[in-house]
């Protein structure tokens, strides 16, 4: 039996487990500039997510709240982590890639700007060999988006 | 409890009867496949009805006036017959063919609850429902003015029978409708003593048999409901049909759900007169196909025999209780006295959503979330969903054994 | 006209995709299938996708955590995706599964017209219309006040549209719903002059395509209406399974029509927000098994060519123009321009239902009756119905002879 | 082509051919003392039928109208001619036998009593063999019952 799920450790690399044990940024902002919900209804995922901006309107800082899976807990942790002084279209811009990277494995156009963003959230790029579980890895950047326009819900389904 | 399965059961040759359970699955690992309570796979002599039907004798049914189209018609009757006689009800004319056992809760909520109900009373359901039997009584609820109330359950996961008498006891529930068993717990029903205490107060009784009548014998004369519904899919037959049994004077009294063709004996623009029991009912081209491959599924389970069924499954239900219960950090939703092969469960160290995708990889196939069962996993305080595994009349103890072992390590995993 | 079909059109070759044709029938006849109108026939690479999802890709589809859900539930949306290409839709989320194409005009009738629609307004339909297109909107204005308006026909069997145009005028038609082509008369309407007038006079369009999307390329970004529906039992699929194509924003606002699982996003006993289009309107366990057979019959007819298919049809329908109208005694229902090959007709000599059993002798399977479309018969004074022969794409013009000389034989035989 | 048909001389004998084109007993009895309403929904057969009873409750005359097809109207004719005379109950207990024979070819508990009936019903034995259209032979004497009882109408489905 042992080893049954070695191989697994390319989806579930260490990073992920830990971040979803001990997620970062695990908290309510009260004074938030922006907040959004982001719901999976299919597995019932949902995470709350709060930023606070700069005046100069980069992102100050980033928490969230919420249940979910390993995947999508990590996803929120390093989200929270990375997007902290991007620029709304920054922010936006490195999700759209980031999806790109679930859902494909790689993400050819990222270029260099991004290579460090895109190195830390690389851990999750196994998920798009398991399609069920891409959107637990794209809810938080879902939701981001929604905090972002102002509209205050995101559902990935 | 071995001994309770009969020799004649064998579940190594039950397995051959099933084309998938032999088509290896990724990296050559066997399907362990523990998600029949979602749906069940199909033996051989379902996709052989299937096929012969549509080989040799298709045709649209009734009014046809050539012999292929009298052959399909006697094939769909047929399996309305056999529907019956597995169901031991009074009368064919009973059985309606629905699409799946959610639009048969869903023509009693439109046809009995919006035609035959008043606003005023109410419709009780319990807690440990499926959706299929929560959305549609609040929709006739939202809708008409129907009351609707909760049985609740304990924390064994079985109906609080003392609430249910009490929220019969104002007269005011029309129709009583709950699971014959649970898909989440397992739990299987009072359905006689539910009858009882329902018929003394003035309520008729609907049963979702939808996973009961996969696992037992189910014998309508003696449960003395009023409604009792199943799903081709789950026994073992195919998608696209679903069965609606009730008394025939209730199918009388109830006005039609869908319209158009086969549903009517007399149409004009101005009025149309309504068939008879149960082409009322079925309106448009009925499953014709999907009829004939349940036929042949309740053939299949009929002659390796239900009591045979319900004994394999007992033994298996034993046999899980303990192996589970060896699992550290293991959390079993239900612990009903009476319960069937369904097993729902959490795992301290793992969302059930990882859990799942790491057993996948084991080979075996289990559901996680909340399975259509959102109030109850609410009830149970456990809104990230549970891990389920469900067992069919071809699952084995080793099966059980492996699922265990592998919780077990993913416990390792996860920690 | 028979340059029109294309080389590669054989139908020798395409009948012997159809196992039933070559099945030998009583006293070892071949078959002669002309009821292909009320349902098809299946080829084997229906029967066989069918197989093959039981044998090695079946399981219940969404919120599946395992690779054979994912499987099957890849298979399943990916029918819906072919469906959306067949019917050139903008948006794969825009096709709606349903059991068939009745309970797709039930669904609309429900949820457009029960929860969009205002009393006041009024539904017009026409006299050629199915039984599916005239109850639904009978059951509609008996209950919630909406007026139904019918379009007269004309003698020739199409639509009278100055009549269709007088009946829109004062504005309070909420929603025109007809056939895209009639399955008794073989009229095909005039769909995209039927759209302009009705959205000039504010009102949507559901198109019942039954008949239609066999025998035609569909074009719905062409068309421009607002719902269109079809059967795939009719479309060389299986039973169990229909098609609701209805634009977005419609179904955005339309109200969910069964309640179950799958169709809800968040469930407690007080409340249920539903979930997106489509899963909105697909409760419970869709017909997964059927879906992938559609999918199977849509990637076929596609491969033969919807153009090429109309070629052959409309050689079929000249050809048998010219052998009916020499059978003496015989009175062809409808002589419509536009036209696709169903054909009802009345004999002087012998009652719709005598000729059906003769030809039945003869091997030719043919309907009696009056085709779900009493009205209409009533409109032509046919109350004793017709009988109808209506082809497929197997059909040949040796059928059709046969046809012809069986009718005057049997025309003999009464007198 | 010729003999096309030549088999299906057994189920349209001369005799249903003849009553089917000229129906005997064909109108209607305006001092009708029981009327009944039959109607075949599935083929649109419809048939009404008229009985005038004796005194002593002895069918004096039947006669119907409606439309059918060859099987139901021959079947009404010869239905009017046979249960002239007879009671309600001899007339019932022949309609019962006669569905026997219109469904299995045979009738033989039939008895020597009802022999010359059931010899001019016979023509009609062959639609056994055409199970749709058992039910065109047996809607008048469905319709005949409903008369006798008063129930007015009758549905052969
Ligand atoms: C024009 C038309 N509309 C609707 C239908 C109903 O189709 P279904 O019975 O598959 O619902 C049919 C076929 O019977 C038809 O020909
Ligand atoms: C208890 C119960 N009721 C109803 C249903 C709904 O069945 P279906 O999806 O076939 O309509 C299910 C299965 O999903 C079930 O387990």
């Amino acid at each position: 039996m042992s080893g049954l799920f070695d191989d697994l450790r390319d989806l579930y690399q260490e990073v992920i487990l830990d971040h979803g044990r001990k997620p970062r940024n695990f908290r309510r902002l009260e004074d938030a500039d922006a907040t959004a919900r982001g719901d999976n209804p299919m597995c019932g995922d949902r995470i709350e997510l709060f930023l606070k901006m700069t005046p100069d309107h980069h992102i100050a800082e980033a928490a969230f709240q919420g249940r979910g899976c390993a995947i999508s807990t990590a996803s929120a942790s390093l989200m929270t982590e990375v997007v902290k002084g991007k620029t709304a279209d920054e922010a936006k811009d490195l999700g759209a890639k980031f999806r790109e990277l679930a859902m494909t494995g790689t993400c050819p156009d990222c270029g260099a700007a991004l290579q460090d963003d895109m190195e830390r959230l690389a851990p999750l790029s196994g998920v798009h060999e398991f399609p069920s579980r891409v959107k637990c890895a794209t809810l938080a950047w879902h939701t981001l988006n929604a905090a972002l326009d102002g509209t205050k819900e995101a559902s990935s389904e | 409890m071995d001994t309770l399965t009969p020799a004649t059961f064998d579940v190594a040759r039950i397995r051959q009867d099933f084309p998938i359970l032999s088509q290896p699955q990724a990296r050559g690992r066997p399907l362990v496949f523990l998600d029949s309570g979602a749906s069940a796979q199909k033996p051989r002599a379902v996709i052989d009805a299937m096929v012969r039907c549509m080989e040799t004798a298709y045709a649209n049914v009734h009014r046809g006036a050539y012999r292929l189209s009298e052959l399909a018609t006697d094939s769909y009757e047929a399996a309305r017959t056999a529907t019956a006689r597995f169901l031991n009800a009074a009368d064919a004319r009973e059985i309606v063919f629905t699409k799946n056992s959610t639009e048969a809760m869903n023509l009693v909520a439109h046809s009995w609850g919006r035609g035959v109900m008043t606003p005023g009373q109410a419709v009780l359901i319990s807690e440990l429902e499926h959706h299929a039997n929560i959305v549609p009584w609040q929709m006739l609820r939202d809708d008409k003015g129907i009351e609707l109330r909760v049985c609740r359950v304990t924390d064994a996961g079985e109906l609080d029978m003392d609430d249910l008498e009490r929220k019969l006891a104002d007269g005011k529930v029309g129709l009583v409708a709950v699971a014959h068993m649970s898909n989440v717990l397992g739990t299987v029903t009072p359905v006689e003593r539910i009858v009882a205490l329902a018929h003394a107060h003035g309520a008729k009784v609907l049963f979702d048999g939808s996973q009961a009548a996969v696992h037992r014998r189910v014998d309508l004369q003696a449960i003395g409901c009023d409604f009792y519904c199943f799903t081709g899919h789950k026994l073992y037959g195919p998608t696209g049909i679903g069965v609606l049994w009730a008394r025939l004077e209730h199918l009388d009294r109830m006005p039609p759900f869908l319209g158009g063709g086969d549903m009517i004996s007399v149409v004009t623009f101005e009025k149309s007169e309504w068939a008879a029991v149960p082409a009322k009912f079925e309106a448009g081209t009925p499953p014709i196909i999907e009829a004939v491959g349940l036929h042949a599924a309740i053939d299949y389970v009929t002659a390796i025999g239900m009591p045979a069924i319900e004994a394999h499954e007992r033994s298996l239900v034993d046999h899980a209780m303990g192996a589970l219960s060896e699992v550290p950090g293991l959390t079993l939703l239900g612990r009903a006295q009476d319960r069937g092969g369904v097993f729902a469960f959490a795992l301290d160290a793992a969302h059930p959503h990882d859990l799942a995708t790491l057993l996948d990889r084991a080979g075996i196939a289990v559901r996680a979330g909340r399975h259509c069962a959102e109030p109850l996993h609410a009830r149970f305080g456990l809104d990230n969903g549970t891990t389920r595994a469900s067992f069919g009349l071809y699952t084995t103890k080793e099966e059980v054994d492996l699922l265990a072992r592998a919780l077990t390590e993913a416990r390792e995993f996860f920690k």
